[in-house]
């Protein structure tokens, strides 16, 4: 795949200027073993975004975002924050920057509330001696937020707001997961499909969320495989196939179906930022039996 | 009854019966448990209630206290205690016997003696230079290269064998001629182990001192088709005589728990009808058991031995 | 996607409202009441069992033999919650013991030997908690090869020897001294009682003790969340091994003697009451009250049963019967709780 | 909500002779302590025939399904299967009646590998004396199987058969489970929200994968969020809410509006199985503060 | 939805195909590459320190030593794939061997002592995991209840003695023969290595080992998939129990001699073996070549120290600290191997 690097490519879609990059990474790189995750992957988000990536399952997407936060740490690849190099050793760091994050896995304490799932890691103290000296928590006040926060996001099912998260239903469970990133996030949102097990009203609530986090100025990276919902939000489209960034377009000079030829390969971006019906849809080193078991028996 | 701490009124709790109080070192040990039979033989022949509690392991000094706190709870007239350390269950005795408990240690004396109304022993150190005066005997001219089987490092008796066994010996504790040391906790696996690891070290190895015959029987297993090594023991127990008749060790020392046993029965039942208190250290004595006995060692041959033994 | 509903999020739900828990319950926890009730019916049966069980006396005696394996339960708990396990506990509170006997008795004042003695603790709890974070061992392993290792390094510290202590400090927790002139109380009892507030605050009413459970209950949540896990670890570890530094001065105020072949099963009981106390083996679920119960259980059982007239081997058949079955209680009680 | 019991309500959807029902079930009840996930539903599938069951967020239809594959227990109602009463003791019994399902938790087992996954519980055998008598696994068959398998639902990312399933993503991870049911369902399939984290391609796979279930006479449950595919793919829609069936609809006669007025209680389904503008959209005994923590401090 | 895109699925991901597994690594399994690294590690070190120690001889003592630990590590390892744990299972070799001695002493002919024996053994299984399985009690718990009743049970039962065993059956596993003349070989080792397999084949060629891991990997998820957990789990402490006999029958090999007090420290031992072997005590993980390796690991220790004069005391103080790093070790390899 002979193909330029993708910052040529953004040239499709509307170039702000760079000092409006909040975040941007370059030449990522994540192997598991044999399996590589990330693959030379570049990233950039601008100031008062929303960013949509996309792209086939397993095609790195939650590494990606997994790298830019922290979560894990890649091989190779820098990432800045304000055009400064950055070294996050873990999500806490990230988070102390003001980016917050929905993982894909969701990051819920099963055993614990609704509440303390929400302040997880970002306590509410009492007022006066009690929270200051003692550093008691205010259980009071962190149940009254959390059923707000919850209302806010239109789920109206939860019963008991003293139910533990593992026993909410799986839409309610990401539903806590998206309020605790739309509280806390000052600087940058990340969202790894936070809508996949959403019911339509609740779906609707989040992406007007995601509206009004951007109107309040903070950008938001949005991972989702719902075409209308990004076409719908996105200012600009991230696109990721096989660990990489292989185009970024603009939703309003792009077709879904332009976007969908770009995740599975049948298209491809060129160097001027045009698309092009891919010739060599298969990789050189590509071998057809590449998820078959090997030969050998245990 | 009253409902008030039984402690006080202590002859009342259980119906007129004497109730006597037993607690020993573990359960496990078979000395013990020959102790806790005889003790039993005996309360059941004076008409008395035995109460046998033990701690969970060699030096639960912890649970030998609560054990007595219960006892003086439960309201008994006497207390035998084979304390699991000499100083560490001091505080509890006093408080019994500051209730007018009689307490009565059995086979392990306390430091200071005073600590309890008397106690009835094997002096165990006696006992450990018996042992070591016969294999150092057995041996002959043969150069001493000896290894020490412990059982628990810091209980009384381990401390007061051992010693006893070196100065019996004529060895110090560093000797050139101790050819390694190994924590056995008196069990049998531990010791064939430990055994076969230190004879495949030197193959010189000609004596052994063990803490009890278990371990004794392990070193014996261990060296299973090796002769002329010397291994001696403590303990007096029918299955170690009957190792002893074999051959599988030379010489076992024996106490006599039933003695103990019967003689600290006896008191408490004696005590709570007369209100006397016996006191002092009544030595209950040892005796070395060998089928090859040596000359200038006072010992009886296995045939007294099995006659004689506890269990 | 063509059908926008924007109904607003009035709440629909069929709101049946949780009936206000009762005071005990809140008091407890829903996890403690099953230990709550093992405690009680076996309180009970002893009660009516014997006559020598039932009193203030007796009461008082339960108290002081659960001092010293409770307050080791406690820092049990600590590790327990994060999912981890402790078996070197009582190893650590034994050498404790031994330095600050040995300590006392011929070189330093007191409370410079406590001082000393508590902090080794500390350190050690320290020393686990590096290894358990930095290398990622499982704590099981760590405190397998702290318990053999400090086992040895209190047979060749005492050398054979046991150490008793005398001085005021060193024996302050056993001192008695009556309320109302009735109930006999140990200065132990008033520290015991400090440590469980204390830790219950800890766990309950602070952040700190939010990410233990946290880290207990989904390690990699929570460090996806921004909880400093490693730190949290660390220092449950380093909180654990203090408490066990004041089990030593427990252990030294109820026998007054350091031996180092004491409470040999001090850990396996300590995890005992800890899980008859309802917190999970798997991490965060569990807490403080239930653990002071589990041992509570524990030492009711050994000392009614001794009231009760039972040998102790007839009582180690017993207890082995009634753990499970105090277990099983909490199981029900929990059950119809949910 | 004084409404009619949705039996007859279900008249708007064609209603097809009772002796093509397959599964049906009435009257079903479950409570967590406080909490009703299931309230008196009823339930109904026809033989060859797509069901959709929508709803909101927590409106119960996991639950729902789980009580209908015996994994969990309902407090009260009756299930039958093919017209007779059944009682599943555990998915165990489900199983064996030729029934699988894709949960929404999807029931993978982390650290095992996918093949292993794939055929967990349903072991491939040797051939010969090693398979009948020795009871060997075939672990090369069950591999190639597995590849097979995820290459038909268009899983072109994975890259490494032998991954343990914990370490795949998130899309990658629902299509094993997917394949499992589609393996090995005989009687009746359902997928409790399949498609949520699978991508464009892959999601089209899947539900060209279940038509060819149907066509091949097998009834498939789906339950879904995602309208289009709802509308697109389904023979009768079961509409959820408040852990009850409030109406059975037909996406030929119905439109999306309408249903997602079902869902969310702004329609209700009068007796004549005509659609009313609610006029009670709040339940007699509702509190508007129903999931406000209690007033009492911790 | 307005794309569709029939693409076909043809495999486009980058093939970096898996390099082929080496023979020892296949042999083995990924689990078990540490604690192999740890065993050769710890022989080439006392090869190099000692003179005694590396040598047929030694060799076969050292196997010898493995056989009755090691034996009671494969049915630990069974239950802790499964996430449990067991407490009792030398407890319940002893009451084995206790049962099997007497009756082999007076009454029965040596084949049908070791029969009962043994199916006693599977039987007290039986009994756990019932209690596992249908109140779903904690198996620490249920085992540690086991334990205690055990240990009562079998010094009431022997009532403070001991009984030799002679019958040539009960002693057979403890008879030596020489390979090529030269290697010492018992009865013990023969048996040892056909459990090791039987257990090996059961679980990775059998779909109930498969069923087994799965439990302890995730036992709802093994529900959902229509696995009998309850089953599984019941079989495992059977099986468990059974191979518990078998260690009775070798501990009466190596000591023809049943004592109520031995193996006082046989349920941690063959717990460190089955940690150090690599299975996870989470469940799930792990099998038995590694704790083999692990059982083996810790009998090199012990005996290696030993030749290389290191006392008793000091050893525990090594064997602590190796056993952490043994650990530690296993952790690198893997994190190399992944
Ligand atoms: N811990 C891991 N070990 C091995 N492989 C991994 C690991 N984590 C991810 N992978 C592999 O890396 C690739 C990228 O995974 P990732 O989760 O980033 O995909 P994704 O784009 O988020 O997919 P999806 O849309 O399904 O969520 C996949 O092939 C996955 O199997
Ligand atoms: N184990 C449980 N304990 C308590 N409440 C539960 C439990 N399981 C489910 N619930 C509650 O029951 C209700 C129905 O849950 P269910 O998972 O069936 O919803 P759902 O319709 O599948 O929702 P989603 O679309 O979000 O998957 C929810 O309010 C949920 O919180
Ligand atoms: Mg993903
Ligand atoms: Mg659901």
């Amino acid at each position: 795949m002979n193909q330029p690097r993708s910052d040529a490519a953004s040239a499709q879609a509307p170039a702000p200027h760079t000092a409006d990059v909040v975040m941007s990474a370059s030449g990522l790189v994540k192997r598991y073993g044999n399996v590589v995750a990330i693959s030379e992957s570049d990233f950039e988000i601008h100031a008062g975004e929303v960013l949509a990536v996309v792209g086939d399952n397993g095609a790195g997407k939650s590494s990606l975002i997994k790298a830019l936060t922290g979560a894990l740490v890649p091989d190779a690849g820098t990432i800045e924050l304000d055009g400064r190099q950055i070294h996050f050793h873990g999500p806490r760091d990230a988070r102390a920057a003001g980016i917050e994050t929905v993982y894909q896995t969701l990051a819920v304490a099963p055993q614990m509330d609704i509440a303390t799932n929400l302040f997880l890691g970002r306590p509410l103290r009492r007022e006066g001696f009690l929270g200051s000296g003692l550093r008691m928590l205010d259980h009071k006040k962190m149940r009254t937020q959390a059923a707000e926060q919850l209302d806010r996001l239109g789920i109206a099912t939860i019963q008991d707001i003293t139910q533990l998260v593992g026993t909410l239903s799986g839409g309610q469970r990401q539903a806590v997961a998206v309020a605790r990133a739309a509280m806390f996030g000052t600087r940058l949102i990340i969202m790894d499909e936070p809508t996949a097990a959403l019911g339509v009203r609740e779906s609707r609530q989040v992406l007007d969320l995601i509206t009004r986090i951007r109107d309040r100025g903070v950008p938001v990276v949005l991972i989702s495989h719902d075409m209308p919902q990004v076409f719908e939000i996105a200012d600009r489209i991230h696109v990721h196939r096989l660990g990489r960034r292989v185009a970024v377009v603009s939703p309003r000079t792009c077709t879904m179906t332009e976007v969908v030829g770009l995740m599975t390969g049948a298209l491809q971006m060129g160097a001027d930022g045009t698309l092009l019906e891919s010739t060599t849809q298969h990789m050189p080193d590509e071998k057809a039996t590449s998820h078959r078991p090997p030969e050998s028996p245990e | 009854t009253s409902t008030k701490s039984g402690g006080s009124d202590s002859s009342a709790a259980s119906g007129g019966k004497v109730s006597i109080g037993l607690v020993t070192k573990t359960n496990s040990n078979p000395y013990f448990v020959k102790l806790r039979e005889s003790a039993q033989t005996e309360a059941d022949a004076k008409g008395a209630k035995l109460i046998a509690l033990a701690g969970k392991f060699d030096g639960d000094n912890q649970g030998q206290v609560d054990a007595i706190n219960n006892l003086v709870t439960q309201g008994v007239k006497g207390i035998l205690i084979t304390p699991s350390n000499s100083t560490g269950v001091l505080g509890a005795i006093k408080a019994a016997r500051d209730k007018g408990i009689l307490v009565i240690a059995l086979d392990t004396a306390t430091d200071p003696a005073s600590a309890v109304d008397a106690t009835f022993a094997t002096d165990n150190e006696a006992a450990g230079v018996k042992q070591g005066k016969y294999v150092k005997a057995a041996l002959g001219s043969k150069k001493p290269a000896v290894v020490l089987l412990d059982g628990t490092p810091g209980s009384t008796v381990d401390d007061l064998r051992h010693k006893g066994f070196l100065e019996g010996f004529g060895l110090k504790s560093g000797s050139a001629e101790i050819k390694g040391t190994a924590v056995t906790n008196g069990d049998q696996t531990k010791a064939q182990t430990a055994m076969e690891n230190l004879y495949q070290r030197d193959h010189g190895i000609n004596a052994v001192y063990t803490i009890n015959e278990p371990a004794a029987a392990g070193a014996a297993q261990a060296l299973s088709g090796k002769t002329g090594v010397v291994i001696g023991s403590i303990d007096g127990s029918c299955t170690g005589v009957g190792n002893v008749k074999s051959g599988k060790f030379a010489a076992t020392v024996m106490q006599f728990p039933k003695k103990m046993a019967q003689d600290g029965v006896d008191a408490v039942v004696d005590y709570a009808k007369t209100n006397k208190k016996p006191s002092g250290f009544i030595d209950t004595g040892s005796q070395l058991i060998t089928d090859k006995p040596v000359a200038g060692l006072d010992s009886k041959d296995t045939a007294w031995g099995l006659k004689n033994c506890w269990g | 996607m063509t059908t926008t509903h924007t109904s607003p999020a009035t709440p629909e739900a069929p709101a049946t409202r949780p009936p206000a828990k009762s005071l005990l319950a809140r008091l407890v926890g829903n996890a403690a009441a099953g230990p709550l009730a093992a405690l009680v019916i076996a309180v009970i049966v002893f009660a009516l069992t014997t006559d020598t069980f039932f009193n203030i006396d007796n009461g008082s005696l339960i108290v002081e033999q659960f001092l010293v394996v409770g307050t080791l339960a406690l820092g049990q708990t600590l590790i327990i919650l994060t999912a981890g396990i402790d078996l070197a506990n009582a190893a650590i509170m034994v050498l404790g013991t031994l330095v600050i006997a040995k300590l006392g008795q011929h070189s330093l004042p007191g409370g410079l030997a406590l001082l000393v003695g508590v902090l080794l603790c500390t350190a050690i709890g320290a020393v686990s908690g590096t290894l358990v974070t930095r290398l990622r061992l499982p704590p099981f392993i760590v405190t397998l090869g702290v318990l053999s290792v400090l086992t040895a390094t209190g047979q060749l510290f005492a050398n054979g020897e046991s150490f008793g202590v005398s001085s005021g400090v060193l024996t302050f927790l056993g001192k008695r001294s009556y309320l109302f002139g009735q109930i006999e109380v140990t200065n132990g009892m008033g520290v015991a009682i400090v440590l469980i507030v204390g830790l219950w605050f800890l766990l309950t009413q602070t952040s700190w003790g939010r990410n233990v459970y946290a880290v207990g209950d989904d390690e990699e949540a929570a460090r996806l969340t921004g909880i400093n896990t490693r730190r949290t670890l660390l220092s449950v570890y380093v909180l654990a091994g203090f408490v066990y530094g004041i089990a030593a001065w427990q252990a030294l105020g109820r026998i007054p003697n350091a031996d180092p072949n004491a409470f040999q099963t001090g850990n396996l009981d300590s995890i005992t009451a800890v899980v008859i106390g309802g917190t999970s083996l798997f991490g965060g679920r569990g807490g403080i009250p239930g653990t002071v119960l589990g041992a509570l259980v524990v030492t009711v059982l050994t000392n009614g049963l001794t009231q009760a007239g039972i040998d102790s081997l007839y009582q180690q058949v017993a207890t082995g019967i009634l753990v499970i079955v105090a277990v099983a209680v909490d199981r029900v009680v929990r059950r119809r709780a949910a």
